[in-house]
C-alpha cells in the first residue's frame, strides 16, 4: 500500500537527490502532498529531512530532481521566489533576529510603509497583534525576540510562516521545543489552516503526535525514500520499523523507586528576581527527577540559577550534606553538576567546531590534559566511541558541528555531558529533535548512568518521556513548585492539574498549595 | 541594591520602546557628570558661550563620520576608510571648486556624492566580493590616502577664490552660531531619522543582528549592505567638506586617525561592534564625550602627556558607569 | 611625473641617489623634494625621496634607509629622525662605499661627508626675538608645537622657551600645546588656550600644520590682537602674514635644502671637496620683506 | 570552472583535518605570487639575500604583535593598545636597564612581565569589568600612550652603555642572520604549539565560536579570557623590547598605528574578527605580505604616494583570491 498518487497533487518531488561534502545527504527522494493534507516526514536524524525541505524552500540550489506544484514544473531559485510560489518554511533551527521585537521579525521585508521607504509602526503592531490574536499565541508584538524564550520564540517562526498565507506549509520539528498543551495549540492552528488550496508537510520525531495531525506519513531512512502509508491503516510500530530499518524496546516504566538512597543535592527555597519563587527539592543518588510544567513554569530557570548561569536572589544549595556557593557554571562543574540547556545553538555548540572539540570541550582540563597539553589521540578516541555509541551521523570527528543535522547536533550536546564524568546532570528538553530510536538509545544511557549511582534532572516538555524516564516528577508553574509525584502517582492528568495551577492568580489553587499566607505576603511587599 | 532592584522592576514594567528611550536618556549621564565636573573644578573659562561652542564646533568632523559609521557598524562591519577618505573628498573638492571651476554648490554636492562613491565600491567588495569588512575598508583606507596625495599633488588646494565656501563652516546664517554646527544637529536629525523610521535602519538592524535570517526573510541583503556603505560614503563625502571648508583649503596628507576617533564616538555611544544595537543619540553623546574631554582637559591646562591618561581613564569610567545603569534598567 | 619616473628613460647611466627624509606628505619636505629634482635634472642625476608618515615612525624610517641601501646608490642622502638609530645602517653603507649626505638636521658621528641643514634652535630663538619685539617684551605666550619628541619639534620649542627665558623677564610662558602638526586639532587647541587664558597676547606655531592651526583657532575664536608667529611657509602662511593676521614667520630655505643636498651628493659623486657643513640657513619674514625676490626664493606656495 | 569542481571534489574526498591544512598552505599562495611578480618585475635588487633578510627583519616587531593578537582576535576580541603599550614597554625597559641599571637580561624579563600586566589589565577590564574589548583597549591605548611619555619625560631614552642590548636584534648568532628573526621564528613556533595543542588554545578557540557555550560547559571562561589577553601582553612587551633593542633606543612617541598594522596582518592571514577562527601560520603570512609589499613597492622606487594605492589594492586582491581559493577547497 504506497501513497504513490493518480490525479493532480499540490506538490511533487521527483528523483530528487543532494550531495555535501563527504555526505550523500538525498538519494533519488520522491514525495507528494495532496491537497488538503497533512502530510507527515519523518526519518532518522540526518536522514535527509531538513535537506529536502531546504531544496524545496530555495535554500539550497536544486541538483537533480524536478518539482511540481499543481502539477506544474517549477525550480524554487531562492527563499523569497519559494515564498512567491506559495511555499513557506519553519526551518528546524530558528531563523530570527534578536534585536527585533516579535512584530518586526514577522514582518520583516514586508513591513507596512508610507511612501515605500518610511515605516508604520504602529500599523506593524495592529498587523501582528491582529495575527497573533487570530493564531491565539501567548505573544507581545512588541517584545523583543531576543528575550523570549525557545518555546516563545519557536511560536514567532510560526506566525511568521503563517502570515504569508502559504498554499504550502512546511513545518520542520515545530513542536520540538513546545510542550502538550503548546502543540495542542499548534495542532488547532493547523487543522484550520489546511484547506482544498492548501497542504502542511509535518516534520517531527514525536511519533504520538503524529497520529493526532497527521493524514500520511512519508518515511526517508539514510537519504532515501522509503514508503509512504496512511495513518489509519499503520500502526506506529511499523512506521518506526520502516524509520530505523528494526523494531525497537517499547517504553517500560522505571522500576525501583529510591526513597532509600542518599540524597546528593537539596535546593531550598531558591528564588530569583525574574521568576521563581521558593523552589524546595531533593535530588537522590541514582535517582531521575523530572521536571513538568507548562512554558515558562520556571524549569529552565531552576537549572540555570542552580547552575549559577543566573544570579539567584535567595535559596540554599546543598551538596551531599556540604552547603555550597555556585556563581557561576565553572564552580558547578567544580561540585560535579553538569547542565545541559535546552537551547543547543544558543547555548550548547560550538557550531565552527569540530565534533572532536565540541564533545570534548567540558571534559578538556580533567581528563584529556598533561601540563596543559592536550591528548589529541586519547581525546578522539573519546569522541569517536560516543559518536559510535550515540550512533551520530558524521563523516568524521572532524565535521565541523554546523554541518550536523539538528537532531546529530542534539545528541553531539549529550555527548558532550555524558564524556564529562559529573555526578549531577540536569538535562534540559535532551531529547528535543532526537528521532525515536536514537532516543531509546538515549533512554538506555541515562539509566545506566543511574545504575552508576549518577543522578539526573531531567527537565521535559514530553510528559510520555518524563512519565516514563522519572523516578519522582517535580510539576512547576509560575515559578513555583506546584506538586513533587512518585512514579505511580504520575500520570497525565495529576501532572496537568499541578502545571496548571496559577496561586499568584487563584486564591484556590494557592489555598490547594497552602499558601494564602504568603500570597499576602506578596501584596503586603 | 535596592535602588537597583526598583530600577529594574519599575522599569521593567514600562513598554521596551519606552524603555530604550530612557536608557538612552541614561546614557546621556556620563556626558553631563564630567560637563559638570569641568564647570566646576574647571577654570570659569570652561561654561562660556564660546567655549561651549568651541566645543560643538570641534565635534563636526569626527560627529559626521560617526554619524555614517553608526549604520555600518549597526550591521555589524566596520568602516577604517572613513579618515582617509575624508581627506579624499576634500582634495575632490577642491579639483572640481577650484581647479575644474565648478560653482561651489555643484562641487559640494559632488563631492558628497563622490563620498557616496567610495561607500559603494567598499559595500561592492564586502557585500559582492564577500570580503571581511575590516580588510575592504583597510584597502581603501590605504587607495584613498595614496589618490588624495596623487590628485593634490601632494600640496593642499586653497578655495582662496571662493570665500563662500568657508562659510559652510565658519558662516553664521543664525547670529553667533557656526553653520557647521547647525549641519552637524542637521544630518544627525536626519540619521536617527533613517535610522528609526525608515525600512533602510529597519534592515540595517536586522541585518546585525542576524544576517543569514534576514536573508532568508526574502530581504535582498546584498542590495541592503551596499546601499548601507553607499549611505555611510555621503557621510564621508560631507566631511570632506566640513573640514576643508573649515580649514579653507584641501589638506590631501589629513585624515589619517579620523576612523579611530569617529568609530570610538559610535561605541562609546553604546553601540555594539557586533551588530544589530546602536543608536544615533548614543552616537552624538559619545563623540560630545570626546569632544568635551579634549576640550576640558586643556582649558585646566593639564600637561599634555597627562591628558591621554586621564581622558583614557574617563572614557573607561564612563563606558562602564552606563553599563551598570543599563544592567539596572 | 614629479619623481624619477620622468628622467628613468636615460635612468642606466644616470648615477642614482636616494633621498630618506624624515617626511613626505607636509608641504616643507614637498618642498625639499621639489628642490632635490630640480637640482637632479640640473645636474642629470636620478634620485628617489621618501619619508616616513609621520616624524614618530622611526622604525619605518630606518627600514626605508635599509631598502635605499639595498639598491646600491651611488650617494644617500639622508635626514635622520634618530640618529642613534641608523646609525649601524650609515656604518653599514660605510662599507658599501656609499657617501652619505645628512640634510635638514645633521646626523651624529663621523659618517657624513657633508651635512646641508638649518639650525632649527637658533631659528627658533630668531621666532621667539620677533615675537618679544612684537610683544615690546611683555606678555603672556602660548606655544602649539607640532610634537614634543621629534628632533625638530623639541629644537624648535626649545629654541623659543630658551631665549624667551633668557632675554624676555617680561614675557610669561604656557607650557606648550602639542597639535601633532593637524590644522584642525591646533586651532582647537588654540581656542582653548585663548579660553584658559583671554590676557594671551601672543603666540607662535612651531611648524606649518600648527602656525596655521593657530591662525585658524584665533580667527575662529574671533579673538583681535592677537600676535601670531609662525614658522616655515605654505600658501595659508603667506596669505596670513599679507593680511595681517599674523605678524611673521620664520622659514628655512626648504627647495634649497634639497637642491643643495644634491648637489653635494654630485660633488661627491664625482670626487670633488664638499665642506663639512652647509648651512641652509633660516630667514623671518612678514608684511615687509615677503615680496622681496631673495624672501619669495624661500618660500614654497 | 572544471578545475574548481575538480578541485572541490577531489579535496572534499580529503578528510576534514587535512583538508584545512591544506587550505593553510593554499594562504601562502598570495605571498608566493607577490613573491615572484616582485623577483621578476623588481630591479636585481629584490631576490638577494640580504633584502630577503630585510625583509623578515622589517617583519619582526609588527609579527611578534600580530602573534600575540591572533589568540585575542580568535576569542572574538580586539587589542588596540598593542601600538602604544609597545612604546610603554620599551620606556619600562629604558627605565629598568638606563635608569635603574638593571642587568639587561632582568631588565628584558621585566619589560615583558610588564608587557603581561598591561594584558592583565585589559583582561580584567574585559573579562570583569565586562567592557567591551574595543573600548578597554582603546582607553589603555591612550593611557599607555601617556604614560610612556611621562616615564621618558618625552624624550628617547638611548641604550648607549649597553651595547648587548642592541645585539637582542641585530646580533647575528647566527652568522649573516640576525637575531631579531630568530627570535621571530621562535615565538611563532611556541604560539602555534600554544594555539593548535594546548587547553589554552582550545578554550581560546571554543570561547571565540560560543562564549556563553563554552562557559556553560564548565569551562571557566573569565579566567582563561584574562589568560589571553595577558598572554598577548606578553608579546606586547617582547615588542617592545625588539623594536628598542633595533633603533638602540626607546621612543616614547611612536608605536601608535602599529596595532592597526598588527590587526591587519592577523585579518590578512585568515583570521575572522568575529571569533573562533584563525591560525598563526595565517597571521605570519599576513604579516610577511605586508612587508613583502612595503619592501617590493619602495626596491622597484614606485612614487611614495602610489605605494599606498598599490598596497591597498594588492591587499584587496590577495584576500579574495585566498577567499576564492578557500571556496573552492
Ligand atoms: N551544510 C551541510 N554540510 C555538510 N553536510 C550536511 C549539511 N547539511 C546537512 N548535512 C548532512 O546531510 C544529512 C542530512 O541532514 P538533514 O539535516 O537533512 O537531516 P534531518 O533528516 O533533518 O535530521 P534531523 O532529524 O536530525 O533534523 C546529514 O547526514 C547531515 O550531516
Ligand atoms: N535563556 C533565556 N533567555 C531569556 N529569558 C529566559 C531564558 N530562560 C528563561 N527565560 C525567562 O524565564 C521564563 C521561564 O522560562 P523557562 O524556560 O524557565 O520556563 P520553562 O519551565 O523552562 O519552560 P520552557 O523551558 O519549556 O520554556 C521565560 O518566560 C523567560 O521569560
Ligand atoms: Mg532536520
Ligand atoms: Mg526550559
Amino acid at each position: 500500500m504506497t501513497g504513490r498518487t493518480t490525479g493532480p497533487t499540490l506538490l511533487e518531488l521527483r528523483g530528487v537527490s543532494k550531495t555535501f561534502p563527504g555526505v550523500r545527504a538525498l538519494a533519488d527522494v520522491r514525495l507528494d502532498l495532496r491537497y488538503d493534507e497533512v502530510l507527515a516526514l519523518v526519518g532518522e536524524n540526518g536522514a535527509g529531512k531538513s535537506t529536502l525541505m531546504k531544496l524545496l524552500s530555495g535554500i539550497y540550489p536544486i541538483e537533480t530532481g524536478e518539482f511540481f506544484l499543481d502539477g506544474n514544473r517549477f525550480e524554487p531559485a531562492n527563499p523569497r521566489h519559494a515564498q512567491e510560489l506559495g511555499i513557506s518554511i519553519i526551518h528546524q533551527e530558528f531563523n530570527l533576529m534578536p534585536d527585533l521585537t516579535v512584530a518586526q521579525n514577522i514582518f520583516i521585508g514586508r513591513e507596512p510603509r508610507d511612501g515605500g521607504f518610511f515605516l508604520n509602526e504602529r500599523r506593524l503592531n495592529k498587523q501582528a497583534a491582529k495575527l497573533i490574536e487570530r493564531l491565539e499565541l501567548p505573544l507581545d508584538p512588541r517584545a523583543l525576540v531576543g528575550g523570549l524564550t525557545v518555546a516563545k520564540q519557536q511560536m514567532v517562526e510560526i506566525a511568521k510562516a503563517l502570515s504569508y498565507d502559504p498554499r504550502v506549509l512546511i513545518m520542520d520539528e515545530p513542536t520540538a521545543a513546545l510542550n502538550e498543551a503548546e502543540v495542542a495549540t499548534l495542532h488547532e492552528l493547523i487543522r484550520r489552516f489546511r484547506s482544498p488550496q492548501t497542504g502542511v508537510i509535518y516534520i517531527s520525531h514525536r511519533m504520538d503526535e503524529l497520529k493526532a495531525i497527521a493524514d500520511r506519513i512519508t518515511v526517508l531512512r539514510d537519504g532515501q525514500y522509503v514508503d509512504t502509508v496512511d495513518i489509519a491503516s499503520t500502526s506506529m510500530k511499523e512506521v518506526i520499523t520502516l524509520m530505523v530499518g528494526r523494531t525497537i524496546a517499547s517504553d517500560a516504566r522505571p522500576v525501583d523507586v529510591r526513597a532509600d538512597r542518599e540524597v546528593v543535592l537539596s535546593v531550598e527555597g531558591l528564588s530569583t528576581k525574574t521568576l521563581l519563587k521558593d523552589v524546595t527539592f531533593e535530588l537522590r543518588e541514582g535517582e531521575i527527577l523530572g521536571f513538568a510544567g507548562l512554558m515558562g513554569a520556571g524549569r529552565t530557570e531552576t537549572a540555570r540559577a542552580i547552575v549559577g548561569a543566573d544570579p539567584i536572589d535567595g535559596g540554599t544549595i546543598v551538596l551531599r550534606g556540604r552547603r555550597v556557593r555556585i556563581d557561576n557554571p565553572a564552580d558547578a562543574a567544580r561540585h560535579r553538576i553538569g547542565y545541559l540547556s535546552e537551547d543547543r545553538k544558543q547555548f550548547g555548540l560550538l557550531l565552527e567546531q569540530d565534533v572532536n572539540a565540541n564533545i570534548t570541550i567540558g571534559s578538556l582540563a580533567e581528563q584529556f590534559s598533561a601540563y596543559g597539553f592536550m591528548q589529541d589521540r586519547k581525546m578522539r578516541a573519546g569522541s569517536q566511541r560516543l559518536v559510535e555509541s550515540l550512533r551520530i551521523k558524521t563523516p568524521s570527528i572532524l565535521q565541523t558541528a554546523r554541518n550536523l543535522s539538528g537532531g546529530n547536533q542534539q545528541k553531539v550536546v549529550i555527548a558532550k555531558w555524558l564524556l564529562k564524568n559529573c555526578d549531577i546532570l540536569i538535562f534540559d528538553e535532551p531529547t528535543r529533535g532526537i528521532d525515536v530510536g536514537a532516543k531509546e538509545e538515549i533512554y538506555t544511557l541515562l539509566n545506566d548512568l543511574t545504575a552508576q549511582g549518577k543522578s539526573i534532572i531531567m527537565i521535559s516538555s514530553e510528559l510520555p518521556e518524563v512519565l516514563r524516564m522519572a523516578h519522582r516528577v517535580a510539576v512547576m508553574s509560575e515559578g513555583r513548585l506546584t506538586g513533587m509525584l512518585t512514579a505511580d502517582e504520575a500520570t497525565q492528568e495529576s501532572v496537568m492539574h499541578l502545571a496548571t495551577l496559577r496561586p499568584d492568580t487563584n486564591p484556590e489553587d494557592a489555598a490547594e498549595l497552602g499558601l494564602e499566607q504568603s500570597v499576602g505576603e506578596e501584596e503586603i511587599r | 541594591m535596592t535602588t537597583a532592584s526598583e530600577t529594574r522592576t519599575s522599569l521593567a514594567a514600562l513598554p521596551v520602546g519606552v524603555r530604550d528611550k530612557l536608557q538612552q536618556l541614561l546614557a546621556f549621564g556620563s556626558l553631563l557628570v564630567i560637563f559638570i565636573v569641568f564647570s566646576i573644578a574647571g577654570s570659569p573659562n570652561f561654561l562660556t558661550y564660546g567655549n561651549v561652542l568651541a566645543i560643538l564646533y570641534s565635534t563636526v568632523v569626527i560627529g559626521t563620520l560617526a554619524l555614517g559609521t553608526t549604520f555600518v557598524i549597526i550591521t555589524g562591519g566596520i568602516d577604517l576608510s572613513i579618515g582617509t577618505g575624508m581627506a579624499l573628498c576634500a582634495v575632490m573638492s577642491g579639483v572640481m571648486i577650484v581647479n575644474w571651476g565648478l560653482p561651489w554648490p555643484l562641487g559640494v554636492l559632488g563631492t558628497i556624492l563622490f563620498g557616496g562613491l567610495i561607500g559603494l565600491v567598499n559595500g561592492f567588495n564586502i557585500s559582492i566580493l564577500k570580503i571581511p569588512p575590516f580588510i575592504a575598508t583597510l584597502a581603501m583606507m590605504l587607495v584613498a590616502q595614496g589618490l588624495a596625495l596623487v590628485l593634490a599633488h601632494s600640496t593642499p588646494i586653497y578655495f582662496n577664490d571662493t570665500p563662500a565656501y568657508s562659510k559652510i563652516s565658519r558662516g553664521e546664517l543664525i547670529p553667533n552660531f557656526p553653520n557647521a554646527v547647525v549641519v552637524l544637529a542637521v544630518i544627525a536629525v536626519i540619521a536617527g531619522v533613517l535610522l528609526n523610521k525608515t525600512i533602510l535602519g529597519r534592515y540595517t538592524y536586522s541585518i546585525g543582528s542576524n544576517e543569514e535570517a534576514t536573508a532568508l526573510s526574502g530581504v535582498n541583503v546584498r542590495k541592503w549592505k551596499i546601499i548601507v556603505y553607499t549611505f555611510a560614503g555621503l557621510f564621508i563625502g560631507l566631511a570632506g567638506i566640513m573640514i576643508s571648508a573649515r580649514l579653507g583649503s584641501a589638506q590631501p596628507a589629513t585624515g589619517m586617525g579620523y576612523e579611530l576617533q569617529a568609530i570610538a564616538a559610535v561605541v562609546i555611544g553604546g553601540t555594539s561592534l557586533s551588530g544589530g544595537k546602536g543608536s544615533i543619540v548614543g552616537t552624538v553623546i559619545g563623540a560630545l564625550i570626546i569632544s568635551v574631554l579634549n576640550n576640558g582637559l586643556q582649558i585646566l591646562s593639564i600637561p599634555q602627556e597627562w591628558q591621554n591618561v586621564i581622558l583614557g581613564l574617563v572614557i573607561l569610567v564612563a563606558v562602564y558607569a552606563d553599563m551598570v545603569r543599563k544592567k539596572e534598567a | 611625473g614629479d619623481d624619477e619616473g620622468s628622467d628613468a628613460s636615460g635612468g642606466e647611466e644616470q648615477p642614482y641617489i636616494a633621498i630618506v627624509s624624515k617626511g613626505f606628505q607636509h608641504q616643507f619636505w614637498q618642498a625639499v623634494k621639489k628642490g632635490a629634482e630640480q637640482q637632479a635634472t640640473k645636474e642629470g642625476a636620478r634620485i628617489t625621496f621618501e619619508g616616513p608618515p609621520t616624524e614618530q615612525d622611526i622604525e619605518a624610517q630606518v627600514t626605508m634607509l635599509t631598502n635605499a641601501i639595498a639598491k646600491n646608490p651611488k650617494a644617500l642622502a639622508f635626514a635622520a629622525l634618530d640618529s642613534k638609530a641608523a646609525a649601524p645602517l650609515l656604518e653599514d653603507a660605510k662599507s658599501r662605499n656609499i657617501p652619505v649626505i645628512a640634510f635638514d638636521s645633521g646626523v651624529e658621528g663621523d659618517i657624513p661627508v657633508t651635512t646641508a641643514a638649518t639650525d632649527n634652535k637658533a631659528a627658533a630663538a630668531e621666532a621667539a626675538k620677533h615675537m618679544s619685539d612684537l610683544l615690546g617684551g611683555k606678555g603672556k605666550v602660548a606655544l602649539v608645537v607640532h610634537d614634543q619628541t621629534s628632533k625638530t619639534g623639541q629644537e624648535r620649542r626649545d629654541g623659543f622657551l630658551e631665549w624667551m627665558k633668557a632675554n624676555a623677564p617680561g614675557i610669561t610662558v604656557l607650557p606648550p600645546q602639542y597639535g601633532g602638526g593637524d590644522q584642525a586639532k591646533s586651532a582647537d587647541i588654540t581656542k582653548s588656550i585663548l579660553a584658559s587664558n583671554p590676557d594671551v597676547t601672543g603666540i607662535y606655531g612651531a611648524n606649518e600644520g600648527s602656525a596655521i592651526g593657530v591662525v585658524k583657532g584665533v580667527e575662529e575664536a574671533g579673538k583681535k590682537g592677537v600676535k601670531i608667529v609662525g614658522f616655515d611657509s605654505g600658501k595659508a602662511q603667506i596669505d596670513a602674514i599679507k593680511n595681517g593676521t599674523m605678524a611673521g614667520a620664520i622659514t628655512q630655505n626648504p627647495v634649497g635644502i634639497g637642491e643643495q643636498t644634491v648637489s653635494a651628493a654630485m660633488k661627491v659623486i664625482r670626487g670633488e671637496e664638499v665642506p663639512k657643513v652647509i648651512d641652509t640657513g633660516y630667514f623671518w619674514y612678514d608684511k615687509t620683506n615677503i615680496d622681496d625676490p631673495k624672501i619669495q626664493a624661500v618660500l614654497y606656495q
